[in-house]
């Protein structure tokens, strides 16, 4: 067989800087090949061992979280996380960030967001029944922010409601030190037979590999590519690094994949996310321990003239890749034509342990899947701890307002004020099962159709107490999450989480990060919540300035009758009652 | 009662709208894929659901309008079947013709999720039979293209005729501005054709008929046709 | 050939989206603004050569889908 | 004068909604139509006199508010 044209030596090591690979990670890619990488083998290694892609700075703090409890089913490592809540019914749920496409165009960076994210839930077989929100923005008053903050909420809200899956919480915080980096945290929730989980590790020699969804065009094809004009002689402004998301085609997708699953055609299924088509297939084969082959001339596409660099790295949206069992390519074929939705077989599995990448007669890369994974960098990076801060002593402190105008002030602050002017423009009650919408209650609690059960589910952090104690802040993070879920009466069972930190090369926000883990391991540990899923948004910096540590928690919790939620209003004539310590 | 409710690509409300048809009926809705060119044999409601039909790309209902259903579904009517259209349905029913007038964008330009109230402003109707005369209820709005429109002769026959079927008001029944958060003409919230027959409007009712989501102010709209149809 | 098809709200029906611009463009300091309409361009690319059957074809494509003319205007132009 | 203002997806941009009116025309039996693509004029009345500074001005408000230029382009017409 033969081997795929290598770049020249001294380019290839200069443009896997560029590409964001440090030296030594570079020689351990020449070290697995045994030779020059090709640019889409170069493309792959880099992806595959971005921050995004292996988590190669968090892993080793993020394995010390607490995963398993009785009723989980899947913890992290998966799409999304699978707990068991009755009546044989799962909930499969995630949050992820989508910090940097926000700022860089709001309206769609956080609508992808949304797509995104639902795709990991849908992915494993449910049906998404809830989205919630973590929104932090700047000053309102800072450059740009307005609009931010406009596009943001509107992507959002364009995404949720076009899909017809509601968007029923969240929440919104404002500092400055998110001026130029705004934070966009979005949680999917979905449900599913607890006994038709469907997960991503390919099986099968021979099986084929399709593909279904949106056609592939040049998105979001990362940066480097733009800078070296070589790749793009044909004008670079060509080539946008927006991705469009296109939210019609998303419930198009829902409706095709469900109708697919209730079948036992499907071996294996993920959805493509960030690197798409990369990361998909290098995991389901990697997690299946089998080869895949892609033949990419096979591939839908939008673009004439892509380059297999090009469709390996594309981050077009609403595109899934899945494995079926043999001979029913055409019946599923069927599923996905009827909601006018692309589908073709672009490969197949193979037992060789390597993936090989066909483009035009010509091999375009051909690299074995086990060292892609366990040769995956990893770091334990030098962490400092955040310096203690004083004690504040609340009877000592002076009150020179007053305490009606202090809570008038309060009541009025931006972290304070009224999110209706978000909300309204979120559909909460599409699906008819909202029982507690945003502003109703301390959780939203949504009714599972057709039975009594509810889910209640929230998001919650606060950063500043993150910045003055990241360990406390984390810890007071998991705790709200499980105080607004019991609060609307469901009991809490386990967490998604978030977390979006500036970066991690500097030990003060490694330490941030070790801490804030230590903080919600804590949390976790006592009150029995498990961390099924989450996401980790490194390098949150402008002009090197971090973000506040901001460890978003996503908490679900069960009511055996959404009957007994519980809301906030009060009612005329009730007693009020204060529990714990003031 | 048999009901049909219709499936656009896109459409994501038909399963609020089944939910509600079966509480009233006590029988499940046929639920209808666009593609079909047939509706059941003994249908007695048609039902065009709210959702975001071909992602309400070009104009809300426009592609959704020339679906192969449609032109049964139109057949239906003309020969005096029960239509109704709710959100993304009314939008249907007028880029068919079925309904005068066109759903501009809301005036603010922003998607509008919240509850609105409404004026039944013509009892009687299969569709208000259960309400009275100038009976106020509440129901969820979840649009961006809700503001009723229609030129001068239309608005003017639709008065004459006493075709308004519902009008945003506040909750105590006034109808003012503040009270029209889309913007409609003269606060059209939903009309009826000339028969009575063809319903269209915007806000949900079949999004309140259970007191565990907030109420059942959008009940009577289903009892209502379940007395009518029932008795047809 | 390519197409387009432009579409405009008519004279008297509400354009509150083109209201809004103008509104934005005000609040941005743009002076003597004056009226302001929104409407849609849809490029089309036909496989037809000859000019007048591909205006054709598109004006029949404006009527039956790409216009309401309840509310709007459209024209075609060639390229 | 009046400005016209065209806004475009740019090239390689994904334009679901002209990909959506393009099924759509095939659907109602329309043959031959190629690619689609789904754009927005925006007519704008203008106090000013001079063509050449109109044009600037209405680019200058593209620029700032008609077109998000990071997905879209824009081209300016003076009628
Ligand atoms: N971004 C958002 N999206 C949807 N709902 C939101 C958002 N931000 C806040 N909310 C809703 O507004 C209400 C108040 O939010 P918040 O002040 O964060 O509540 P709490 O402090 O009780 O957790 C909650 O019901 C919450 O779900």
């Amino acid at each position: 067989m033969s081997l795929p044209a290598p770049l020249d030596p001294a380019r290839a090591r200069k443009l896997s800087a560029e590409f964001g690979l440090k030296g030594d990670e570079y020689d351990r890619v020449l070290a697995i090949l045994g030779r020059t990488p090709s640019l889409t083998e170069l493309g792959i290694f880099s992806v595959m061992w971005s921050e995004h892609c292996s988590y190669k700075s968090s892993r080793v703090w993020l394995r010390t979280l607490p995963t398993k409890a009785p009723w989980v089913i899947h913890g992290p490592g998966e799409n999304a996380g699978v707990i068991a809540i009755g009546d044989g019914l799962a909930a499969i749920f995630k949050m992820e960030s989508h910090n940097h496409p926000s700022f860089i165009e709001p309206y769609q960076g956080a609508a992808t967001g949304v797509g995104g994210i639902l795709r990991d839930v849908f992915t494993m077989g449910a049906r998404p029944i809830a989205n919630l929100n973590a929104l932090r923005f700047g000053s309102p008053d800072a450059p740009r922010m307005k609009r931010i903050i406009d596009g943001v909420v509107r992507g959002i809200g364009g995404y949720g409601n076009c899909v017809g899956v509601p968007t029923v919480g969240g929440e919104v915080n404002f500092h400055p030190a998110y001026n130029g980096n705004p934070l966009v945290n979005a949680m999917t929730v979905g449900i599913a037979p607890a006994d038709r989980i469907f997960l991503s590790a390919a099986a099968g020699i021979g099986n084929p590999v399709v593909y279904v969804g949106s056609k592939t065009g040049r998105d979001g094809i990362h940066g480097a590519t733009m800078a070296s004009a070589e790749f793009s002689a044909d004008a670079e402004e060509k080539r946008p690094t927006v991705q469009i998301g296109d939210p019609f085609v998303e419930k198009l997708l829902i409706e095709a994949c469900l109708e697919l699953m209730a079948t036992d055609m499907i071996v294996a299924i993920q959805d493509m996310g960030a690197a798409g088509l990369t990361s998909s297939s290098v995991e389901m084969a990697g997690k299946g321990g089998v080869g895949i082959e892609l033949a990419l001339d096979n591939v839908p596409q939008r673009e004439i003239g892509m380059t297999a660099y090009e469709m390996m790295l594309s981050e077009s949206q609403e595109r899934m890749l899945m494995i079926l069992k043999p001979g029913r390519e055409a019946e599923a074929e069927a599923i996905f034509r009827k909601w006018e939705l692309d589908f073709a077989v672009i490969g197949h599995l193979t037992d060789t342990g390597r993936i090989v990448i066909r483009h035009k007669g010509a091999i375009e890369a051909d690299i074995p899947l086990a060292p892609l994974e366990s040769e995956a960098p990893l770091y334990r990076r030098p962490t400092a701890e955040t310096p203690r801060q004083p004690v504040l002593d609340a009877t000592t402190i002076a009150d020179p307002v007053g305490i009606t105008a202090a809570l008038q002030t309060l009541v009025g602050s931006l972290d304070l004020c009224s999110r209706r002017w978000i909300w309204d423009q979120y559909d909460s009650t599409v699906g008819g099962q909202t029982v507690q919408r945003p502003g109703g209650a301390d959780a939203a609690v949504v009714k599972l159709e057709g039975l009594k059960r509810g889910l209640a589910m929230t998001t919650d952090c606060t950063p500043r107490y993150c910045l003055a104690d990241p360990e406390e802040g984390g810890k007071q993070a998991v705790a709200e999450a499980w105080r607004n879920l019991t609060a609307v009466g469901a009991r809490p069972l386990a967490i998604t989480d978030n977390m979006n930190f500036g970066n991690p090369e500097k030990p003060e926000i490694m330490g941030q990060f070790a801490a804030a883990v230590r903080g919600m391991a804590a949390a976790c540990t006592a009150l029995d919540f498990p961390v099924v899923s989450g996401n980790v948004s490194l390098y949150n910096e402008t002009n090197g300035a971090a973000i506040l540590p901001t460890p978003a928690i996503g908490g679900v919790g069960v009511l055996e009758d959404a009957a007994q939620a519980v809301g906030l209003a009060l009612e005329p004539g009730l007693d009020l009652v204060v529990i714990g310590d003031t | 009662m048999k009901a049909v409710v219709v499936v656009f690509p896109g459409t994501n409300r038909e399963r609020d709208m089944a939910i509600a048809l079966e509480r009233a009926t006590g029988r499940k809705p046929v639920m209808l894929f666009h593609r079909e060119t047939a509706l059941p044999a003994g249908t007695d409601l048609v039902v065009l659901p709210g959702g975001f039909s071909y992602g309400d790309y070009l104009r809300c209902g426009a592609m959704a309008a020339q679906s192969p259903i449609m032109r049964e579904v139109a057949g239906f009517a003309a020969k005096g079947g029960h239509v109704l259209g709710v959100c993304n349905g009314f939008q249907i029913l007028c880029e068919a013709g079925l309904l005068p007038g066109a759903l501009l964008r809301n005036a603010s330009l922003r998607f509008l999720s919240m509850d609105c109230h409404m004026r039944v402003e013509r009892a009687g109707t299969p569709y208000t039979a259960h309400w009275q005369q100038g009976a106020v209820f509440r129901a969820p709005m979840a649009h961006g293209d809700g503001n009723f429109f229609c030129d001068d002769e239309t608005h003017a026959r639709l008065v004459a005729e006493n075709l308004v079927a519902f009008r945003y008001c506040t909750p105590e029944g006034t109808l003012t501005d503040a009270a029209n958060r889309n913007g409609a003409r003269d606060n059209i919230a939903g009309i009826v054709s000339p028969n009575l027959r063809v319903c269209g409007l915007m806000p949900h009712p079949e999004d309140l008929v259970d007191p565990l989501m907030g109420g059942t102010d959008g009940l009577p709209m289903f009892t209502s046709l379940v007395d009518s149809l029932a008795a047809a | 050939m390519k197409a387009r098809v432009y579409v405009m709200p008519k004279a008297g029906v509400l354009d509150p989206q083109g209201k809004a611009i103008g509104h934005a463009l005000e609040g941005l300091g743009f002076a003597g603004v004056g009226e302001v309409r929104a409407g849609k361009v849809i490029e089309l690319e036909l496989a037809e050569t000859d000019a007048a059957k591909a205006k054709a074809a598109a004006e029949e494509m404006a009527r039956r889908l790409l216009a309401n003319t309840v509310i709007e205007s459209f024209r075609v132009e060639v390229l």
